[in-house]
């Protein structure tokens, strides 16, 4: 079986409250990091196939349904398990 | 480590078992009974005491016993409610934890046929210093928010309270109110040999196993480490079942039906077989798992959410099928009922349990624990508090008032809430109780959480009393007849002396405030254990409370509306700030005598409000609570951003006047001309009421024997009330 | 006229929509999801969670079987109106540009909100007047309306903003509350202006918006 | 600079409701997976540190803020910026 991770975030562009939220409540514990973006971490395992035929698949899926390329990107890697 | 200890049970209890049994239990049958037997689900520690509740009315239509109570509203209509705390589990997953808190009560509302219209909640928190209190605040919050909101039910009241003995153990106290037709009320109920035993809903997995010993235990480190005991709520699942099982009680094939709480399928059917005094057979190998190789003890015991059990007449399994598939929802029969009282459980045929039903749902033994007055008791209430000194400038210390996380506006907890779906929302929160209409009449039902913990501690029979008659004033305030209670008992230990007699006592006080009102306890909920190795919770028996407004058209706010408008003062005010929000708030203290409450006297004066408010005289009402009349006067005028002049002839020093917690007192607001009528309604009940001034543009003066002791503007204290939680959690 | 209401799994403002265009006089029915024909002329995508709301909003819904043909009904001519949720799903379906995010300050809001109205020659917004303030509630985790510059010019240059807030309460960009497509049919918006269309509740605000479209109709 | 690459997941035991999600609506779209499990991905720029500091570091802002052991489990990369 293939395993594929996919991160997805936010565009650079766009403000990441969520992040900056983040980096606040690290600061108060004393963590003092200079960015934190967050984004998605998606995990799908797929049947086998080669590899080349995976990662086809795996874009389709992102930009039909797990992305939305108006404000999101992604990158992933795919591992056998 | 004994097989027994380790699910829980006692030697004792574990000998009652093997005598029940005839032989020494299996390992499945043994974490049965630790799960059935555990003090989240057998109350064997309370059982006794909650016998002496007043649970009869005539409005009454189910009592406690089913999974929520249910009383008749008129017109063919019931209200169905329930309070259940999930105070273990929001400590340790604050926001899972509260979220399926308000699953489960969800479930237990639409497993009796009703379709939920209101969530409530009734939240303790320690004090808002720390990182860590907050981190819970905003979690708990959230979980509450997002589950209620996403299956699309207002949450419409509620209380958020702040005090160190949370500092460990906060508490989430959850309740969800539900409306049916009379006709369609399910019980949890297996009758009728042969009949289908279905399970529907999730999958089940191992998530949650062993929850509800859990929340029977002190937590301690060892249960901070016991991390399978944690579940995830699944809202949306939980939205389509509640549609599902709507639609499935409507039409004809359910003999009974029950939601799996705490331990899981075990306790829904050794219950719904107890309840029928039918048996219940079951193979676990048809239950849809969602891990590979589960055991049957497992599958038995789990706690995975969004799951029912439907007891089907014969025959009809296919129409549970459809319905379930519309909505894209797994249903499997995966027994039959018997008639041998027996629950089997068997994996592919083979017998891997067979208990009596009955003694897993009602066998366990029942503790009568013996109690004392605590020690603290005396000592606390005959502190000396009358030689304090009054604060020199008043009106610095209502703005600190004001800004105590206990009185502030706690928009920054109620806005996170969708209390708007459903389009009936006629009182929002913010108020005394949240009033909802009922569509197709003209009626419409006011709701309220309330418990004055810090009053249980000092004193638990008098302020069990007066949490009963703060939520009862509340429901009038909004133009509400009070009907029916379901309470949370939230406890520490009942195997420590003191802890059982403040148990005994507030069940003794609810008692007679819930007589003398005719609001009998329909339902409820205990949960014991709320302490850490450093304290225990103050004893916290919240009450819910629903009540009826005849005409929806006269529910009433407290906000006042318009300038010229005279100010009432309902009932009378006493030197009593023992246990006082202003004690605490500005002097630290936690003492004294708490006020006195007369329930008979309460009653008359939610007569006379009631009567002001139905004949149409009153535009505005709200009851006095914590922080005395002075808070509440303020809370009157922040709406509408409207001020007051108020003169006050009285005998009390300045600020116990003001900050007195009296019990039974009212504001009202009226035109001038309808004064003489609602002096004489409560004169004629022989209440106190009278004229103390008047609603003006934006200054807010209060006048003691003649002399300013209050000179503020309503914009600055607006701003301090309404700033004060958002500006504590932003820090 | 003839309106439907979707009901997505997981759609809990359906019965809200529907109760005001019954009152009103409409001709109205509940059209669940996995039916294939838009036979209506307004559509409505009503508030909730659909699917759970567990991607992205509206996400999920967006394939939905009764979806499937709304672009050509949009094409030829058939009003859609998306409230929260509806809004969500649109910008989803890119029947209306740009994407919600999560607000500002990453809570859920419920509460009142007063919103200006920008735009009052639309089918949806006629009843009202342009710069008129009128107070809809919000109720929403993700209304945070975003579009890149480019987009929100055009937005701009062809009046398609038919609301904004007064006092923004999620970060929306330009203070977008609704937007409506450039031929003027579709239009997305996140507060609920069925929440106030009966004082009881709290005021009436809202009720123009659904006369507006019945009216168009007579 | 470095950058650390968190991905946050449920532990296996418990259920991803957003994960069934997203499977059941792959399917509708005719991508048929085994599983799917979404969870968080964070990143996390720190300042330069030798990289056995930085793991450390990261280790502990994990615990103490980003994750709840009680439900989720964590890995993570570190990369030169
Ligand atoms: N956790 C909560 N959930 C919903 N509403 C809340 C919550 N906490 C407070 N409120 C709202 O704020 C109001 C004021 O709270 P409180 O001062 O405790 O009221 P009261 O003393 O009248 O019970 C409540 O009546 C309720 O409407
Ligand atoms: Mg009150």
């Amino acid at each position: 079986m293939l395993k594929a991770y996919i991160d997805v975030t936010l565009k650079k562009s766009i403000l990441d409250p969520q992040g900056t939220a983040v980096k606040e409540g690290l600061s108060k514990l004393g963590f003092e990091v200079e960015t934190v973006r967050i984004g998605k971490h998606i995990e799908v395992t797929l049947n086998d196939m080669n590899r080349e035929n995976a990662e086809k698949l795996i874009d389709e899926m992102c930009l039909k349904l797990l992305i939305n390329p108006e404000i999101e990107v992604y990158s992933y890697r795919i591992e056998e398990e | 480590m004994k097989p027994y200890k380790m699910v829980g049970l006692l030697e004792e209890e574990y000998n009652k078992i093997v005598e029940i049994l005839g032989r020494e239990p299996n390992e499945t049958e043994l974490a049965m009974y630790g799960v059935m037997w555990s003090e989240h689900c057998s109350y064997k520690n309370s059982r006794a005491l909650l016998k002496l509740f007043n649970t009869k009315g005539l409005r009454v239509l189910q009592g406690p016993g089913e999974n929520a109570g249910i009383v008749d509203i008129g017109d063919g209509f019931a209200i169905a409610m329930k309070i259940e705390s999930h105070n273990h589990p929001s400590a340790v997953e604050p926001y899972q934890g509260a979220a399926t808190g308000v699953g489960g009560i969800l479930r237990d509302i639409f497993t009796m046929g009703a379709r939920p219209i209101a969530n409530l909640n009734s939240i303790r928190f320690g004090e808002l210093k720390d990182e860590k209190t907050k981190k819970l605040l905003r979690g708990i919050v959230r979980g509450i928010g997002d589950y209620g909101n996403c299956v699309g039910i207002p949450t419409i009241s509620g209380e958020t309270v702040f005090n160190k003995c949370y500092n460990d153990n906060p508490l989430v106290n959850a309740m969800s109110v539900g409306i049916l037709e009379k006709k369609d009320i399910k019980k949890g109920t297996a009758r009728g040999v042969g009949n289908s035993v279905m399970l529907v809903g999730h999958t089940t997995g191992r998530d949650g196993i062993g929850g509800a010993s859990f929340a029977s235990c002190d937590l301690t480190r060892e249960s901070e480490e016991n991390r399978s005991a944690v579940q995830v709520g699944d809202p949306f699942m939980e939205k389509l079942l509640m549609e599902a099982c709507l639609e499935l009680i409507k039409t004809d094939c359910v003999v009974g039906i029950q939601d799996l709480g705490a331990a899981g399928l075990t306790s829904a059917s050794c219950e719904t077989a107890s309840r029928g005094g039918s048996g219940i057979e079951i193979d676990v190998a048809r239950v849809i798992t969602r891990e590979k190789g589960m055991t049957p003890r497992e599958i038995m015991i789990s706690e995975s959410q969004e799951r029912m059990l439907v007891i089907v007449e014969k025959g009809k399994e296919d129409k549970v099928f459809e319905i379930f598939n519309k909505w894209g929802l797994h249903a499997v029969v995966i027994g039959r009922v018997t008639d041998d009282g027996m629950l089997r459980v068997l994996e592919n045929g083979k017998v891997v349990a067979e208990v009596p039903a009955s003694s897993l749902a009602d066998g366990s033994p029942v503790n009568y624990r013996s109690y004392r007055r605590p020690k603290y008791m005396d000592k606390l209430s005959n502190m000396d508090i009358a030689n304090l000194p009054c604060p020199e400038n008043l009106s610095e210390t209502l703005i600190t008032m004001l800004k105590s996380p206990n009185i502030a506006s706690k928009e920054w907890v109620y806005s996170q809430y969708d209390y708007m779906v459903g389009t009936d929302t006629v009182v929002v929160p913010g108020g005394d109780a949240g009033v909802l209409r009922i569509k197709g009449t003209k009626k419409g039902i006011a709701l309220t959480v309330d418990c004055n913990s810090r009053y249980c501690y000092l004193n638990p029979y008098e302020g069990a009393k007066s949490s009963v008659c703060e939520a009862a004033r509340n429901i009038t305030a909004s133009g509400g007849r009070p009907i029916a209670i379901t309470d949370c008992l939230n406890f520490a230990s009942p195997e420590d002396e003191g802890v059982y007699y403040q148990f005994r006592n507030s069940i003794l006080g609810i008692n007679e405030a819930s007589r003398i009102l005719d609001t009998p306890v329909i339902s409820g909920n205990v949960s014991f254990y709320n302490q850490s190795e450093k304290m225990a919770i103050y004893p916290t028996p919240t009450i819910g409370m629903v009540g009826i407004v005849e005409n929806i058209e006269n529910s009433m706010d407290i906000h006042f509306k318009d300038k010229g408008d005279s100010i009432i003062l309902v009932g009378e005010t006493k030197a009593e700030i023992g246990g006082s929000e202003y004690l605490s708030a500005i002097y630290g203290i936690e003492a004294g005598r708490v006020p006195e409450v007369h329930v008979e006297i309460e009653k008359n004066t939610n007569e006379g409000v009631l009567s002001a408010i139905e004949k149409g005289l009153i535009k505005s009402a709200h009851d006095i609570s914590d922080g005395g009349f002075i808070v509440a006067l303020s809370e009157c005028c922040f709406k509408n951003e409207l001020g007051v002049n108020v003169n006050i002839d009285t005998e009390l020093r300045e600020d116990i006047f003001l900050f007195s917690e009296s019990q039974g007192r009212y504001i009202l607001t009226a035109s001038k001309d309808n004064i003489k009528d609602i002096i004489e309604i409560f004169t004629k009940l022989g209440v106190q009421a009278e004229v103390v001034g008047e609603v003006i543009d934006s200054d807010f003066k209060v006048n003691i024997n003649g002399r300013n002791v209050i000179n503020l503007n309503i914009k600055e204290m607006k701003s301090a009330w309404k700033g004060s939680l958002p500006c504590i959690m932003n820090q | 006229m003839k309106a439907g209401v979707v009901v997505f799994p997981g759609s809990n403002c359906d019965s809200d929509v529907y109760s005001v265009l019954k009152e009103l006089g409409a001709d109205v029915k509940y059209i669940w999801h996995g039916e294939d024909k838009i036979d209506v002329d307004l559509l409505v995508l009503p508030g909730g969670f659909s699917y759970g709301d567990y991607l992205r909003c509206g996400a999920i819904a967006r394939f939905s079987k009764i979806l499937e043909g709304i672009y050509d009904y949009v094409e030829n001519g058939g009003y859609v109106i998306g409230i929260c949720n509806g809004f969500q799903i649109l910008t989803e379906l890119k029947l209306l540009p740009g994407a919600l995010l999560k607000n500002m300050d990453l809570k859920f809001i419920c509460s009142d909100c007063i919103l200006e109205v920008s735009n009052d020659n639309t089918f949806f917004s006629r009843l009202y007047k342009k710069g008129e303030r009128v107070n809809f509630p919000i109720a929403h985790g993700e209304g945070n309306y975003y579009a890149d510059d480019e987009t929100l010019k055009e937005l701009e240059r062809n009046n398609q903003i038919v609301f904004r807030y007064v006092n923004n309460p999620n970060g929306s960009r330009n203070d977008i509350a609704g937007i409506i497509n450039k031929k003027g049919n579709v239009l997305g918006m996140m507060p609920h202006p069925e929440r106030r269309a009966s004082s009881l509740l709290g005021g009436t605000d809202g009720i123009r918006l659904f006369k507006g479209m019945i009216e168009s109709f007579k």
